[in-house]
C-alpha cells in the first residue's frame, strides 16, 4: 500500500469521504439540512472532476480491482450522469416534507454508485457480484423513498424480490462457471476457453443476471412498475446510471472475458435484442403516465445497444460507449423537465403536457431536442449513436436484425411525436404553470444539450474511445 | 476425511440444483411476501452449495468458493434485513403482505 | 455404507425434505422453522467437506440472524396459526412447470460434463490460512471485497433505518 | 481555380438560421426579412459563379471532372470505410445549387410581402435558411453518408416548414404524416447505405462511382432471395428516393404537404426537396445503370405509373394547390421515367440528361405555377378553384406568367418544358414502347388539367367576391416576373453539353417524329380544357343530368361532341379518376393505416403480461433464461 494505490483508487475514496460526509451531515440540526445539498453538490463536481485526471493502467489487490483508461471514462459517464442527476434532484430534496430525506438518499445513492465503480473496476467475479449487489441493494431503499406514497412502497418491494431471484440464478450461473474453469480472476478465464454446454448453460444465466438490469426482455417486467413508483430523481438515475453500469459491466465481461465464446453470446444477445426492441415498443405505444413512457422507451432503447455487442470488435464497443453517453444526456435532459413539472405540479401524465410550449416555451425546446436525439433524428446526437449501432451490426453482416432495427426506430419515432404534439399542438385549458428553473437546474440542462448538439459531431471524442479499446 | 472416494461430485450437484428449483418455486407459489424471501433464501444456499462443492472437489488450492460462498452469505444477511424492512413497509401502506394485493402499479 | 456416505444422505435427504416442507406447508411459522433445518443441514454438509469456518458462519449468520429476523416479522406481520393461501392451480402449475423444466435443463447439462479437477497441491482449510487471506492485498486477497461489504452493510443499515422508522407526520 | 469559397454557399445559409434564430424575437419582422433574403441573394451570386467558373473552365476532352472543394475526414471505421465532411462539385451538383438557389432566392423575396404580418414571420425565414442549408448541404455531399445526414435535415425542416402554422390541426396532421412516411422511406435508404457500403468498403460517391470501383467493376455475387446484393441495396436506397420524391404508393405525404405556406410549398413541393429521390438516382446513377440495370427497370416503371396516376387524379382535384402537387408527382414521375430508361456514357446516357434537363426547367415553372397560385389565393384568400373566375382582368401579371407556366409544363414550343419533355419521350421511345405511349399520353392529360385549373381561375364565370381582388405587390409579382423568364428561356441552356451521365458531351437535336404528335396532344388537352372550361357553361353538369337530358341532345347539334365529352368527361372522370382518387384515399392511405393499427392491436394483445403481479414477472424471467438456455443449447 502506497501512494500510488491510494491515487488509482482515489474515485473510489472519495466516494468513501462523500458517504462519511453524509452521516456526519445527518446529525445537524434540522433548519440547517438543506445547507448539505450545497456542500454535497459541490464535493460532489470536485470529486466528478477528479475522476478525469490521467492515469496509469493498473491492476490492485492480486488483481481485483483493475484501473484503466477506458474503465476511468466509464465511471466518468457514470459520475457526469449522477453529476446531473444530483443537480436535478436538489429542489426536490429541498421541498420541507423531504428535508429529513437528504443524508439518506445521498447516502444510499454514493453507495450505489461506488457498486457501480466496483462492477466497472472489476478484476474478479467476486467483486463484480459484490459491485452488483452493491449497486442493488440500497437502489431498493431508494425506490422506495417516498414514504408516503404506496406506489414506492410497491416499487421497492417489486424491485427487491425481482431482483433477488435473478442474482441468484446470476450466482448459479457463476458458480457453473467456477466449475468449468476453476478461477473467478478475469485474466486467466479469459485465456481460457471451453465449448460444452454446460458452459453455454453458465454463461447464459450470468447474461441474464445483467439483462434484468439492463432490462432486456423477457427480464424487464420490473423496470415500468419501479420507474412508476420510485421518486422521479431515483428512476432518472435507474434508468441512465443503473442501466449504464450494467451495459458497461457486460461490455467489459462479454468482450474482455467471454470473447472466446463470443459464438454463444452474440446469438443470445441477437434473440433478445430482436425481442426488447419490439415489445418495448409495443408497449411504449400505449403508455399515457410520462414515468411508463420512458420506462418503455428505455427498455426498446436498451434493445438497440445490443446491436453493439454484435460487433465483437472495437467498433463494437467503441459504439456501445458512445450510444450509452448520448442516450444518459438525451434521457437526463427529458427527467430534469420531468422532475421540474413533477414537482411543481405532480403532474405525471402525458396529457397534463398538453400546450406546454405556451407556458414553457425553453423547457418544451429542450424536450423536443431530447426526445429527438432518442428517437435518433440528425443533426442531434442521438442520431449518431444509432447510426454507429446499425453500422456495427451490418458490419457484422447481421442485415436482418438492422433491419428489425431500424423498423423499431420509425416506430419509436411515432410515439415521440406523440409527447412533441402534445407540448406543442394540444391546447389544454389548465395548462402547466411558467415554471422557475434553479441555477442548478440550468447547469443540468446546459450540460445536456451541450452533449446533445455537440457529441454527434465531436469526432474526436469517438476516436479517442475508439483508441481506448 | 476424503469425501471424494465415498460421495461423487455429481451427487452434490443434483441435490444443488434441486434445492435452488424448490427454491424458485417457493417464490412463484407462495403469495405471501415472507415466504418469498425463505424461497430467496433457499436459492442462495443452493449456490453457495455449489460454490463449496467444487471448491473442494476441484479446486482444493485456493479458497475462491469458499471465499464467494462466504460474501454470499453476507450479502444474503444484508438482502434479507433490507427485504424485512421493505416488507414492513408495505405492511404498513397496504395492512397486507400478500403479494396479490401489491399491485397497484400495471400495464 | 460408510460413516460419511451415510451422513451425507441424511443431510442430503433433511435438506430436499425440509425444503421442500417449507415451501409447501401453509402454517408460516413452521415453514420458517423447516427453513432453519434446512440451513443447518447445509451448515453440516459445509462441515463435512471440511470447511468447517463456513460452516460455523452459516449457523451463525443464517440460523441465528436470518431465520430470527424472518420470524420476527412473521409475528410482526401475521397472525402466529393463520394459513397461507393455497397457491393458485395455475400458479402452482406454471411454477412446477419451469421447476422441472429447469431441473431437467440443469441436470442433462451439468451431469454429462466431465469435470477436470485441478492438480496443483491442496492448500490446508485451517483458520490461520483463510485469516491470512481474508486480510491479504496481493493475490488470492480478499481484503478489498471484506471492505467493500462493510460498506454495503453501512448503507443497508442507514436505508433500512430511513425505511422502518415511521414518519413523524 | 481555387473553389475553397464553396464552404461558404453551405456555411452562409447555416449562419442566417443561427442569427434569425436565436434573435427571432428581438428583430423586426421585416429586418429578419431583409436579412434573410440579402444572405441568400449572396449565395445565389456566390452559386453563379461558381457554375460560371466550373462550367466555363472545367471543361476538357474528357469532360467535367469531379473537384472536391473541401474536404474533412470525420470518422474513420476502418482504413477505407470513413466518413467525410465536404463539398463535391460536379455537373450534378453545380446545376442543383443554381436551381436551389435562384427558387429559394425568388422564395425569399416572395414570402416577404405573402407572408407580411404572419405571426412568426423571423421564424418563418429562420426556417428557410434551415431548409436552404440543409439542402445545399444535400447536394454537395462527398458521400453518402453525409448526404443521408442532410437528408434526414432536409427532412426535419420541411416538418417544421410544412407544420409551421402549427395552430392549425390540418397542418399538423399533414407535417407529421410527411414526416413519418418520409422516414419509414429513410429506412430502406438507411439499410440500403449500409448494405452498399460493406460490400464496397466505402462511403465515398466518386469511389463508388468510379469504372474501376467494386460496386461496378466487381460487384458482389452474394444472392439474397434471388436478387443479388447490389440490385437489393439499390432498390432501398431507391426507396429512400421514392419517400422524399412522393413515389407511389409512399406519395401520400404531399397532396397533404399543401397545408404549409404557399411559397414553402413553392419550395419545397416543386422545386427542391421533392427532386431529392431524383437527385440521389442520378448522383449514383453508374452503380444503378451498370451494376443493377433490373433495379433501373423498376424505377422505371414507378416512374411511369405514377405520373399517370397523379395526372388522372389531377384533373378531380378543386383545390389549385392540390392539383399543383399531383401535377408535381406526375412530372417528377417523368423524371423518374427519363433515369429509368437511360443507359450509361454518351448518347446511351440520353435519358440521364434529360431527367436532370426536366429537374431543371420544372423548378422554374412549378415554381411559378406555386408562386402565381399563392399570389392568386392571396387576392382572394381561397384555395378553391369555385372561389375563382375572371381573374385575367383584375391580376394582369399573375395571369400572363401563370399562362407562360402553364404553356410550359403542356410542352408548347419554344418553351423549356418542350425541349425537356421532348427528351424524356426521345429516350422512352428508344427504350420501352408502353412506358413511351403512356407518357406521351400523359402530356395530353397534363395540358388537359392545368388549363383545366388555368380557364378556372382566369376565365370562366366571374364569382361575387367579398372584395375586389387585386394585383400582388410588387415583391410578390417580380419573382413571377423573373421565374417566367426562367421558364422560357431554360430550354435553350446546352444540357447535353453540361451535365450528362459520363461527363462528356455529346451529340443531339430535336426529333420531330416525336415532337410533333407530343405537342399535337398538348394542344387537344388544351382544346379540351377550353371547351370545357373557358367560359361557364353547363356542358359538364348536363352530362351527368343523365337520361333527362338525352332527348334534348339527340337534337342538339353538338351531339357528337356531347358524345365525345360523355366518353371523355364522365366515363373518363367517374370510372377512371374518380376510383383512382378513391383508391388513394382509401386504399394506399388505409393500408398505412392498417399498419398502425395492427401495432396498436399487438400493444393490446401483451398488455396482459405486464399484470402488476411481482410473481407472473419472475416466472416470466425465470422462464425466459431457461428457455433462451434451452434455444441456444440444443434448438441451436
Amino acid at each position: 500500500m502506497n501512494w500510488d494505490t491510494l491515487y488509482i483508487l482515489r474515485q473510489e475514496i472519495l466516494l468513501t469521504v462523500l458517504i462519511l460526509i453524509q452521516l456526519i451531515g445527518d446529525l445537524s440540526e434540522d433548519e440547517k439540512r438543506s445547507r448539505i445539498i450545497h456542500v454535497t453538490l459541490s464535493s460532489f463536481l470536485l470529486f466528478t472532476l477528479v475522476g478525469f485526471l490521467p492515469g496509469e493502467p493498473a491492476s490492485l489487490f492480486g488483481g481485483m480491482y483493475v484501473s484503466d483508461d477506458l474503465r476511468t471514462l466509464l465511471k466518468n459517464i457514470l459520475s457526469i450522469s449522477t453529476l446531473i442527476i444530483l443537480l436535478q434532484s436538489s429542489s426536490w430534496l429541498q421541498q420541507p416534507s423531504n428535508q429529513t430525506k437528504i443524508g439518506a438518499f445521498y447516502l444510499s445513492l454514493f453507495s450505489t454508485l461506488m457498486g457501480m465503480y466496483f462492477m466497472i473496476a472489476a478484476g474478479n467475479f467476486l467483486m463484480l457480484y459484490l459491485g452488483l449487489e452493491l449497486a442493488t441493494l440500497p437502489l431498493t431503499l431508494l425506490a422506495a423513498f417516498d414514504k408516503q406514497l404506496r406506489r414506492s412502497a410497491e416499487a421497492g418491494v417489486k424491485l427487491l424480490m425481482s431482483s433477488a431471484v435473478s442474482s441468484a440464478i446470476l450466482l448459479f450461473g457463476l458458480s457453473l462457471i467456477y466449475g468449468v474453469y476453476g478461477t473467478f480472476y478475469f485474466t486467466e478465464l479469459s485465456v481460457l476457453n471451453d465449448s460444452s454446454y454446460l458452459s453455454i448453460l453458465a454463461l447464459i444465466f450470468f447474461i441474464s443476471g445483467l439483462a434484468f438490469k439492463l432490462s432486456l426482455v423477457p427480464f424487464h417486467l420490473w423496470t415500468a412498475d419501479v420507474y412508476e413508483g420510485a421518486p422521479l430523481s431515483v428512476t432518472s438515475y435507474f434508468s441512465v446510471v443503473s442501466k449504464g453500469a450494467a451495459l458497461f459491466t457486460l461490455m467489459l465481461v462479454l468482450f474482455r472475458v467471454f470473447a472466446l465464446q463470443h459464438a454463444t453470446w452474440t446469438l443470445a444477445l441477437y434473440i433478445l435484442a430482436i425481442s426488447t426492441m419490439t415489445v418495448g415498443n409495443l408497449f411504449a405505444l400505449r403508455q399515457k403516465n410520462m414515468k411508463r413512457f420512458l420506462a418503455f422507451s428505455s427498455i426498446t432503447q436498451a434493445g438497440f445497444m445490443m446491436l453493439g455487442f454484435m460487433n465483437v470488435g472495437s467498433l463494437g464497443m467503441t459504439t456501445l460507449v458512445y450510444f450509452m453517453l448520448i442516450y444518459a444526456l438525451s434521457n437526463l435532459a427529458i427527467f430534469g423537465v420531468l422532475s421540474m413539472v413533477s414537482n411543481a405540479t405532480g403532474k405525471e401524465s402525458m396529457d397534463d403536457f398538453n400546450g406546454f410550449y405556451k407556458t414553457n416555451p425553453g423547457l418544451s425546446l429542450i424536450m423536443l431536442v431530447s426526445l429527438f436525439s432518442l428517437a435518433g433524428i440528425p443533426p442531434v446526437a442521438g442520431f449518431f449513436g444509432k447510426f454507429f449501432l446499425f453500422t456495427a451490426a451490418a458490419s457484422s453482416g447481421m442485415y436482418i436484425l438492422v433491419l428489425i432495427a431500424v423498423l423499431n426506430a420509425t416506430i419509436s419515432l411515432y410515439y415521440y411525436l406523440l409527447v412533441v404534439k402534445a407540448m406543442f399542438i394540444n391546447t389544454n385549458d389548465t395548462p402547466i404553470p411558467t415554471l422557475h428553473t434553479t441555477s442548478y437546474e440550468k447547469a443540468a440542462f446546459v450540460l445536456c444539450l451541450m452533449g446533445i448538439a455537440g457529441i454527434g459531431f465531436m469526432s474526436s471524442l469517438y476516436d479517442y474511445i475508439q483508441g481506448l479499446m | 476425511m476424503n469425501l471424494q472416494a465415498e460421495i461423487p461430485l455429481h451427487y452434490m450437484i443434483v441435490l444443488s440444483t434441486l434445492l435452488f428449483f424448490i427454491g424458485l418455486v417457493g417464490v412463484l407459489i407462495r403469495r405471501n411476501l415472507i415466504t418469498m424471501l425463505m424461497g430467496i433464501e433457499l436459492m442462495l444456499n443452493a449456490v453457495n452449495i455449489n460454490f463449496v462443492a467444487f471448491n473442494h472437489y476441484l479446486y482444493p488450492h485456493r479458497f475462491e468458493g469458499h471465499f464467494f460462498a462466504l460474501i454470499v452469505m453476507a450479502i444474503a444477511a444484508a438482502e434479507a434485513a433490507i427485504a424485512i424492512a421493505l416488507i414492513i413497509n408495505i405492511y404498513r401502506k397496504f395492512s397486507t403482505v400478500n403479494v396479490d394485493d401489491v399491485d397497484e402499479l400495471k400495464y | 455404507m460408510t460413516g460419511p456416505k451415510i451422513i451425507f444422505y441424511i443431510l442430503a435427504f433433511s435438506t430436499i425434505l425440509f425444503s421442500l416442507l417449507s415451501v409447501f406447508d401453509r402454517r408460516i411459522l413452521r415453514a420458517a422453522i423447516y427453513l432453519l433445518f434446512v440451513l443447518v443441514a447445509i451448515a453440516g454438509l459445509f462441515y463435512m467437506m471440511n470447511f468447517q469456518f463456513l460452516a460455523a458462519v452459516q449457523l451463525m449468520l443464517y440460523a441465528g440472524g436470518i431465520v430470527v429476523l424472518i420470524i420476527f416479522s412473521i409475528l410482526l406481520t401475521s397472525q402466529i396459526n393463520s394459513k397461507l393461501d393455497a397457491p393458485k392451480l395455475m400458479q402452482l402449475l406454471a411454477a412446477s412447470f419451469t421447476a422441472l423444466f429447469g431441473i431437467g435443463i440443469s441436470l442433462y447439462t451439468i451431469l454429462p460434463y466431465v469435470f477436470k479437477p485441478s492438480a496443483a497441491p491442496t492448500l490446508e482449510v485451517n483458520m490461520r490460512n483463510i485469516g491470512l487471506q481474508l486480510l491479504n492485498t496481493g493475490e488470492q486477497g480478499y481484503v478489498l471485497p471484506f471492505e467493500v461489504i462493510s460498506i454495503l452493510l453501512l448503507a443497508a443499515l442507514v436505508g433500512i433505518i430511513f425505511i422502518a422508522k415511521r414518519s413523524r407526520t | 481555380m481555387d473553389y475553397s469559397f464553396t464552404l461558404l454557399i453551405v456555411l452562409l445559409p447555416l449562419a442566417g438560421f443561427v442569427l434569425l434564430g436565436l434573435f427571432h424575437d428581438r428583430l423586426k419582422p421585416m429586418v429578419a426579412g431583409t436579412l434573410g433574403t440579402l444572405n441568400l441573394l449572396v449565395i445565389t451570386l456566390f452559386s453563379y459563379y461558381t457554375a460560371f467558373h466550373y462550367f466555363t473552365q472545367g471543361n476538357s476532352e474528357s469532360g467535367y471532372t469531379a473537384i472536391k472543394a473541401f474536404n474533412l475526414l470525420w470518422l474513420s471505421f476502418t482504413e477505407s470505410l470513413q466518413i467525410q465532411l465536404g463539398i463535391l462539385l460536379d455537373p450534378l451538383s453545380v446545376m442543383m445549387l443554381v436551381v436551389i438557389t435562384t427558387v429559394s432566392l425568388m422564395v425569399h423575396i416572395y414570402s416577404l410581402g405573402y407572408m407580411k404580418g404572419e405571426k412568426g414571420f423571423q421564424r418563418y425565414y429562420a426556417f428557410l435558411s434551415l431548409f436552404t442549408f440543409s439542402m445545399l448541404g444535400l447536394v454537395v455531399a462527398t458521400n453518402i453518408f453525409q448526404m443521408y445526414i442532410f437528408w434526414e435535415l432536409v427532412g426535419v425542416s420541411s416538418y417544421l416548414l410544412i407544420g409551421f402554422y402549427y395552430e392549425r390541426p390540418s397542418a399538423v396532421a399533414a407535417s407529421k404524416k410527411a414526416f413519418i412516411v418520409t422516414r419509414f422511406a429513410d429506412l430502406g435508404f438507411l439499410l440500403g447505405i449500409l448494405l452498399l457500403s460493406f460490400y464496397t468498403n466505402t462511403f465515398d460517391f466518386t469511389t463508388l462511382t468510379s469504372m474501376d470501383g467494386v460496386a461496378i467493376s466487381s460487384p458482389p455475387a452474394a444472392l439474397f432471395l434471388g436478387m443479388s446484393v447490389t440490385t437489393w441495396a439499390m432498390l432501398l436506397i431507391f426507396m429512400g428516393g421514392a419517400g422524399k420524391s412522393a413515389m407511389f404508393p409512399l406519395h401520400i405525404w404531399l397532396p397533404d404537404a399543401m397545408e404549409g405556406p404557399t411559397p414553402v410549398s413553392a419550395l419545397i413541393h416543386a422545386a427542391t426537396m421533392v427532386v431529392a429521390g431524383v437527385y440521389l438516382v442520378a448522383r449514383l446513377f453508374p452503380v444503378y445503370a451498370l451494376s443493377s440495370p433490373d433495379s433501373l427497370e423498376v424505377i422505371a416503371y414507378v416512374g411511369s405509373f405514377t405520373s399517370l396516376f397523379a395526372a388522372i387524379i389531377a384533373c378531380t382535384q378543386l383545390d389549385i394547390k392540390r392539383v399543383l402537387a399531383f401535377s408535381t408527382l406526375s412530372q417528377i414521375g417523368y423524371m423518374m421515367v427519363a433515369l429509368g430508361v437511360s443507359g450509361y456514357g454518351g448518347e446511351e446516357g440520353l435519358g440521364y440528361m434529360a431527367a436532370l434537363f426536366h429537374l431543371f426547367t420544372h423548378a422554374f415553372f412549378k415554381a411559378l405555377l406555386f408562386l402565381g397560385a399563392g399570389s392568386v389565393i392571396h387576392a382572394v384568400h381561397s384555395n378553391l378553384m369555385t372561389d375563382m373566375g375572371g381573374l385575367r382582368k383584375f391580376m394582369p401579371i399573375t395571369h400572363i406568367t401563370f399562362l407562360i407556366a402553364c404553356l410550359t409544363i403542356a410542352g408548347i414550343p419554344p418553351l423549356s418544358g418542350f425541349f425537356s419533355k421532348d427528351e424524356i419521350l426521345v429516350a422512352a421511345y428508344e427504350h420501352n414502347k408502353i412506358i413511351f405511349v403512356v407518357q406521351w399520353l400523359v402530356a395530353g392529360i397534363t395540358a388537359f388539367y392545368m388549363f383545366r385549373l388555368y380557364f378556372n381561375i382566369f376565365w370562366n364565370r366571374t364569382p361575387h367576391f367579398h372584395h375586389t381582388p387585386h394585383e400582388s405587390p410588387a415583391l410578390m409579382t417580380f419573382p413571377l416576373i423573373f421565374l417566367a423568364i426562367a421558364s422560357v428561356l431554360a430550354g435553350f441552356v446546352p444540357f447535353h453539353a453540361l451535365v450528362t451521365s459520363d461527363g462528356k458531351a455529346f451529340h443531339t437535336e430535336l426529333h420531330w417524329m416525336i415532337a410533333i404528335p407530343s405537342v399535337l396532344i398538348a394542344v387537344v388537352g388544351i382544346g379540351v380544357a377550353a371547351w370545357f372550361y373557358l367560359k361557364q357553361n353547363i356542358l359538364p353538369e348536363k352530362v351527368t343530368h343523365g337520361v333527362k337530358g338525352m332527348y334534348t341532345l339527340v337534337y342538339h347539334k353538338f351531339y357528337i361532341d356531347e358524345l365525345y365529352l360523355f366518353l371523355t368527361h364522365k366515363v373518363i372522370f367517374n370510372f377512371i379518376s374518380r376510383p383512382v382518387a378513391w383508391f388513394d384515399r382509401h386504399i394506399v392511405d388505409g393500408t398505412m393505416n392498417l399498419i398502425g393499427d395492427t401495432t396498436v392491436y399487438g400493444s393490446n394483445l401483451i398488455k396482459k403480461m405486464q399484470s402488476g403481479h411481482m410473481q407472473w414477472y419472475i416466472w416470466f424471467f425465470t422462464s425466459g433464461v431457461l428457455l433462451l438456455a434451452f434455444l441456444l443449447l440444443y434448438l441451436n
